[in-house]
């Protein structure tokens, strides 16, 4: 028990005599008796630390993983990249990992030089010139953007392609009911937004680019359908797809959001990841979130601090731009370092190379009969499939399983089914081919 | 570091001037350790055809220029961030006795178990199947957290505090709804953290503040003239921000509950009570936990944590969804719950801070949790005893896991000023408390020092504090000295606001940045 | 830090005051941070009987006290060490321009490769059918090696350069045994490392230094001079230790083999020549290679590393046994040379350091390796050149990857000596070059920036070292005045030993030594 | 190729513009045309960092691992102890992983104050006053002990126990012939060193303890024959040990060696390990190897410094106490760390816990039929068998490891055969049924 309180017994009596206590207990008077706990917690004393490990990797073995079980060829907001060693090795370092958020800048230019060069990165991918020092995820940070947008336009409808991430989209429909926003989606037409289905004033109006079936949505119009409506565009970005597509903000979005997992976070069952969050500079009091700005020190040293504060709940309480506090950053310096490591040539390789295995994939997997695609707009790294004989998307991967992939994602109803399939600059031609021949077998 | 012949400032990847072992330089940036056609990166051998990006990307979308992120080798990628860990404060360094933030050291078996391929490498759209021991962890770990909070169940998906405190309030609204009152005040007390009046405004409620009394608790008798048909609830955390426990608080949730309105536990204290008490037994209908402050999920320079959210059974059918599930066979699976409010992450919240967290329930088991209690309470209560007397104690009474100190003495006497305290305290050796929080007291110095600190970190962090309070003003407002950077400019960071790097005017800090985009290779 | 009030020092395994972020501090030592009843250690449970020590060990051997280690929680563990890491320097936070020790950058790549845990985890005494996978990794490096260095066969079992060498003059000695020969002597150039003739002696040899002619390479007359039936051979690093190359090798190489001495190559150097020749074809007969060096095993505050050594066909047949092969059937087993030398370790070597230089080899790859040494050429030249002027350049001519400078005339002018330039540099953000060495060369700087460091970075240094130049004398040696100590009194070190912290007098620093060990607890 | 070379192609074509060349080739013009390598060296060209890590993955996986794959209970001298969390997260920082020896002190506090930490604790472990900074390992630290006490007696004669283990005698015996020492061995009886057989003067008298098959041997016995011969007594110690036993310090050792892998370093095939040394105050001036030593700054701060330099090679050359240069100093830290884990408790408690095992487990293993003990005296933590009908060692290893064990290390010839088997701390009662379950399958 407790390996990790450092008091001896000798050390308890000492402390407890100098506050004029005898006992543990007498510590905690002010908890009335009738709510103590009697018996203490109903939990299993404390292991030991190779008892944790052993009970840790039992669970860890229980899964089926990527790498060393399974291929990967799912995505849908969770993707397979390469992370090299030096992220681990060093956004790991301890100083990192064991850090507070950077209260008092003179101890803490480590955290804050970084977020700063993150917020550069972020705000040079987007194309946009504000960002801030991280969000939780892609689905909140879509949220995020939402309540930006009606607080600028004072509109609280609010327009959501059905080309986003549906279970983003679920994310800010929950959370449309405190804000009372009134959430309509915009169907597709071969897998792109209808745009000419848009009429009326809005508030905002929500894309994802490319979109959840991998498709590369129109943003020139996407932006003109957001000034007929009055309505902020609110573009959710892929970043990988920065390597090789002009930047959202290029097309005059006025809030960039994303989903930075792909850059070194694992797949992690889904979590922590990383909401990007860039803006125009007009909407940065609305922005939510920290902010890291550059200034100096009394002796004239360039020095970072977290800045616009009064945006923020702890000062602004309840007229704060968002309630969030603890943020994402261990992700964000992640995040950092692996687009440092990428640099700006190894961006775009390896946003060729996801769109080269994407493209092979596509045409193995298209050529198998009765395999049909969803959607005919171009893709980069992701693209959706139909099934042969009314065969379900989790049908295959359940099949597909047993081969060694994991198949893609099974599509929903609102999709007609089919399979979301990814294919990262990781999927080699020899994965892809075993890939296409078993998905041959499966749906046969 | 600017060379003295030719005025040109140098900017390498391999000079360690800015590392405080060395000396105390600015670090560059990457952008300015940046040289045209350097890189890093290698790529996976694929054997796939070199389509160029041009058959790839039709010509509209594709842009026309490469976006510019960094040409840096891995050597300076390696040195320039490690240096900057150098610049970087954390509990592997000293004490952090931030108040209200719980930063206790984070055992390194809880890293190696978050970081095991089993569970790291593991998508999270993968079915059931696939997924049986992620799914394990989960509902065993919903169980720990119901019975820690006495609650009947739990959403592990709020991916922080406030994420969770938002989540309970979505809980609150939908459970109003569905007995079909229409709510429209939240109570707070005055003392509260930020992020519970900001919660409330994205619940769609209004935030009603009810004062604390003389001995720092709610004021039940204001608290009940502001009870009526329209509160939905109250939010409270207890021991609140003053680290004192709320004792009326089985009256207070009987008065709340008469009017029908629902009580909030913020759980960011909860390291106090583990073990001792539990909120479902004191009344709460809904708990947030930051498993990131009571198990040990590093803070992570600000995150990322994770914002379990725990309730009383009528309100477990709202939970949002999917939930894990154990199956009657004993495997497990998803299940939404009947009235779900619905997703409140893209996926199915932070797992791999979970399973820190996990890891540390398991290493600490029960008794080991009360322990940590017990001793968080100790610390703060013997630093209590020690600096009374140097330091104003505005509610001298039995505290919990942390206690709220004053400047205001110093202040009048000698000009010190609770920053002044704080940042004296770095060049002590050690990370200041919180100021200025709770926002009820003046010259606030809001000091937790967690369990896992020793007597003897206690010793010297009273001496150091004894020091400071004996100091000269003047001493204490040039503190600090002994930091990389001295006091930082924080009013012109705000007033000329430089948000990234290409954002700096071209003599931003007033001496040589304009140099520094130019690749120094261009002199030899 | 001391109480002003108590006059006691407060040991506190949670205070940072000695991380250099935060001040200049003494770091306690883990005695004194250590508390009688704590422990961090926790062990598997078992479910074996628990047999006492007196059921277990007989009573004559048993101990009557247990062996006092120190008593300290994982936290203060942690934070001790941790701020330990900050006042040390380390190629990961900048240049470490030390010749002849080649301080490059090491890949991250290498620390992955060499904790995996199917290399990591494997007995060295488990038989060929469990662990291919090594003996498959240990043949191929062997290959390479002898590939890069034109040698026919290799041992990996030596686990340091020094025993490399001692390692190759065992199969000199065999070898003239073997055919018959009694020799005496080895020859080795002035200018040599005194790991060679340290080596010489262990081998049953006796030195014969040969001196450097002008131009800083050996003095051929001079070895033909002293070549002769007692010569057993030759030692050389080529570059040699002033970064030249030894251009006569050749005529060296014939002149030693007509009296039937062998030649051995010091592959300390061998990182100059990767690709551009190789010692066998100068007509080596043993060549030891510093994989630390050369193929980036991180040299971990002074080792591990490994020095196998490769030789010429004749002598293959006395390299250490057991050495892993390839069977005819592509599996692998050990086998030992007929007339085997014997054992050189334990095992079979370094392993892990093995493995880690076979990745760095196979992430280079022939052209990376030839690439590696022309950069670390082309750097150091390019140094030379810009120092030129600046410091005595005593041997100006083409050098390899380090080169030779030096501070007499600075010394002269304004006494500033090598050492006083190496204190200085510190402050300037970069580790100092090897100073006083080679011992031919009076107030010697020996710099080699290697390969990984860019031409930023040696502008930057290139700047440091001409500010020093141009300082006064008293500047340079009051440095450094940034590091966490000052210049250190090793005279004093020497006089009066203090080899552990249980030999220190009870009044050691004349200070407050005295009090540290009593626990601070005390004094609650 | 050289992914870790910084330079552009600009930058070298610059570079060699100001050294007045027009090619890298020309850098090399020292270097005899006729010893140019022509075509470059012959070796794959370099791998990108994921081609190199599935390469390093396939050789690990190809191994039959500890811990995955088989339970362990082979030992000789390098044992399966537990490794805790905090030695892999600190000793492993990058401080001490990439800095080199501690030449600059002013700097190298970080090093110097942890090998001052990890002298303290040899000290206290072996009973003597003065410990060196690291060894390679134990067999070369015997050679080294072995150097000194001929230098210290000036008597060539070395008497080693056939206790010590057979790899160590062997390297002790391979250097031996550089320095013309004699070295006699002394037999064992009934497991240990028969010391009546003893006679004449001696230089050196090496003994391990416990011995290589497990047995406590009687040192009161080998400081009495080391006296009557003139030598210093040499003990090769098993550090685990020193949580139970009376140091060989106490028995008046001279010189004491050891092999400290057991503490905080994996198997790894055998290396890198780290040598133990430690000796009485006299003979401090032929210690090999390095030694760190407190002392002051300028402002009289405490400090650490290498010490006593004028032993070594660089100083000394040719007369020199050692050649030892580079030694082991990162696992020198990893075993001040582990040490530091364990603290005064934890060391007793890892070699009690050990001792049960071994206990439990012999008695399994007598138990079974035709299985023998090759000695009978006291064991810690391994112990030798005999087999049924002649079986070899190397047979029941084989078999063995079908079952998913590491059975132990045969023995050879000289020990008459049979088997040596440890059982650490890690090994549970669950692990010791089924290994001795297993083995009474395999040896019928
Ligand atoms: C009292 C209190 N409530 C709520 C929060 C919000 O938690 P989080 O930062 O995880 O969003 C905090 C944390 O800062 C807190 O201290
Ligand atoms: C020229 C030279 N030879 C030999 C050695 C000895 O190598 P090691 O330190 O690995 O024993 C060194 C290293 O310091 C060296 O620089």
């Amino acid at each position: 028990m407790g390996h990790f309180v450092p008091h001896t017994d000798a050390e308890i009596a000492e402390m407890l005599a100098f506050v004029g206590l005898s006992s543990l207990d007498e510590l905690f008077e002010a908890v009335p008796a009738a709510l103590r706990l009697a018996g203490g917690l109903d939990l299993a004393p404390g292991l030991s630390e190779p008892d944790v490990a052993v009970e840790m990797e039992r669970l860890a073995d229980a899964n089926v993983a990527v790498g060393r079980d399974l291929v990967c060829f799912a995505g849908g907001g969770a993707y397979d990249h390469e992370i090299p060693s030096v992220v681990r090795r060093v956004a790991y370092r301890s100083e990192y990992v064991t850090a507070y958020t950077p209260y008092q800048p003179e101890v803490s230019q480590g955290v804050l030089q970084t977020l700063f060069e993150y917020q550069t990165l972020i705000a040079r991918l987007t194309g946009l010139p504000i960002a801030n020092a991280s969000l939780y995820d892609g689905a909140t940070a879509c949220v995020e953007a939402v309540n930006l947008a009606v607080a600028a336009t004072g509109n609280q409808r609010v327009l959501v392609s059905r080309g986003v991430n549906p279970q983003w989209r679920e994310v800010v429909r929950t959370y449309a009911v405190g804000t009372g926003h009134e959430i309509e989606e915009i169907a597709l037409e071969d897998g792109l937004t209808a745009w000419s289905s848009v009429s009326g004033s809005a508030g905002a109006v929500l894309v994802q680019y490319p979109n959840y079936l991998g498709c590369l949505e129109d943003l020139a119009e996407a932006r003109r359908v957001a000034d007929a409506t009055g309505a902020l565009l609110l573009v959710a970005f892929d970043p990988v797809a920065a390597g090789l597509v002009r930047s959202p903000g290029s097309y005059g979005a006025d809030v960039v959001v994303g989903e930075g997992q792909p850059f070194g976070t694992p797949l992690g069952f889904g979590g922590p990841y990383l909401g990007l969050f860039a803006c125009k500079q007009e909407h940065v009091r609305r922005l939510p979130g920290r902010l890291v700005g550059e200034t100096v020190d009394t002796e004239g040293r360039r020095a970072y601090v977290t800045t616009l504060r009064t945006r923020e709940q702890d000062i602004r309480r309840e007229k704060a731009s968002s309630n969030v506090c603890t943020n994402q950053t261990l992700i964000a310096v992640c995040c950092t370092i692996q687009l440092a490591w990428l640099g700006t040539a190894g961006l775009r390789e390896m946003a060729l190379r996801c769109a080269r295995a994407t493209r092979y994939t596509r045409e193995a997997v298209l050529a198998i009969d009765g395999v049909g695609p969803l959607a005919s707009a171009p893709v980069l790294r992701e693209f959706a499939i139909s099934l042969p004989n009314g065969m379900s998307g989790e049908t295959v991967v359940e099949r597909m399983a047993d081969e060694g992939f994991l198949a893609g994602i099974p599509l929903g109803a609102e999709y007609g089914g089919g399979l979301l399939i990814a294919a990262t600059e990781r999927r080699t031609r020899t994965e892809i081919d075993a890939y296409a021949a078993a998905l041959e077998k499966v749906v046969r | 570091m600017t060379d003295p012949t030719t005025g040109v400032k140098t900017v390498s990847g391999g000079r360690a001037s800015s590392a405080p072992l060395m000396g105390r330089d600015e670090e560059p940036t990457l952008f300015e350790l940046s040289v045209t056609g350097r890189t890093a990166a290698s790529f996976r051998t694929s054997g796939l055809p070199e389509w160029s990006a041009e058959e790839l990307v039709p010509a509209d979308h594709l842009q026309t220029e490469p976006t510019p992120v960094a040409e840096i080798s891995e050597r300076d990628l390696v040195a320039h961030f490690t240096r900057l860990t150098h610049r970087q404060y954390s509990v592997d360094l000293g004490a952090y006795p931030l108040g209200s933030c719980t930063m206790k050291y984070n055992p390194k078996l809880c890293d190696e178990a978050a970081s095991l391929a089993g569970l790291a490498n593991i998508h999270p759209a993968a079915p059931p199947s696939l997924t049986q021991g992620w799914l394990e962890l989960l509902v065993e770990l919903e169980d720990i957290l119901c019975s820690i909070t006495g609650m009947k169940a739990a959403t592990l998906q709020p991916p922080a505090g406030a994420a969770g405190e938002l989540t309970g309030l979505l809980l609150m609204r939908a459970w109003h709804a569905a007995q079909g009152r229409q709510r429209t005040k939240v109570i707070i007390p005055d003392s509260a953290h930020g992020t519970n009046p900001a919660s409330v405004t994205l619940g769609g409620y209004q935030t009603v503040t009810v004062p604390s009394d003389e001995r720092g608790l709610v004021d039940v008798a204001a608290l009940r003239e502001r009870l009526d048909d329209d509160v939905a609830g109250i939010m409270l955390t207890n021991p609140n921000t003053l680290g004192l426990f709320e004792e009326d608080i089985v009256e207070i949730a009987g008065a709340v509950h008469e009017v029908g309105g629902l009580l909030y536990y913020d759980g960011a204290n909860l390291n106090a009570i583990l073990g001792i008490t539990r909120p479902g037994d004191m009344g709460f209908d809904i708990v947030h936990m930051n498993l990131h402050k009571t198990f040990a999920v590093p803070h992570g320079g600000g995150g990322p944590g994770a914002g379990p959210v725990a309730v009383s059974p009528r309100l477990a059918e709202y939970l949002p969804g999917p939930m894990p599930i154990r199956h009657d066979d004993g495997t497990y699976g998803w299940m939404t719950p009947a009235r779900s409010i619905g997703r409140v992450h893209g996926w199915h919240g932070n797992g791999l801070a979970l399973a820190r967290a996990y890891s540390y329930i398991l290493a600490n088991g029960g008794d080991g949790l009360k322990r940590v209690a017990e001793a968080a309470v100790l610390n703060a209560t013997w630093l209590r005893h020690r600096l009374r007397g140097t330091y104003d104690i505005p509610y001298d009474r039995p505290n919990m896991h942390e206690f709220v100190a004053a400047a205001t003495n110093l202040k009048k006497a000698k000009g010190i000023k609770a920053l002044d305290v704080a940042k004296r305290l770095l060049e002590e050796g050690f990370h200041a408390p919180t100021v200025y929080f709770p926002l009820i007291v003046d010259e606030a110095l809001m000091i937790e020092p967690t369990e896992t600190e020793s007597p003897q970190t206690l010793v010297a962090l009273a001496e150091a504090l004894e020091r400071i309070a004996a100091d000269t003003g003047e001493s204490a407002k040039a503190a600090p000295r002994t930091s990389p950077v001295g006091r930082v400019d924080e009013a012109r960071a705000a007033r000329q606001l430089i948000p990234t790097f290409d954002a700096r005017p071209v003599t931003s800090t007033g001496d040589e940045a304009a140099d520094t985009m130019e690749s120094p290779a261009a002199r030899f």
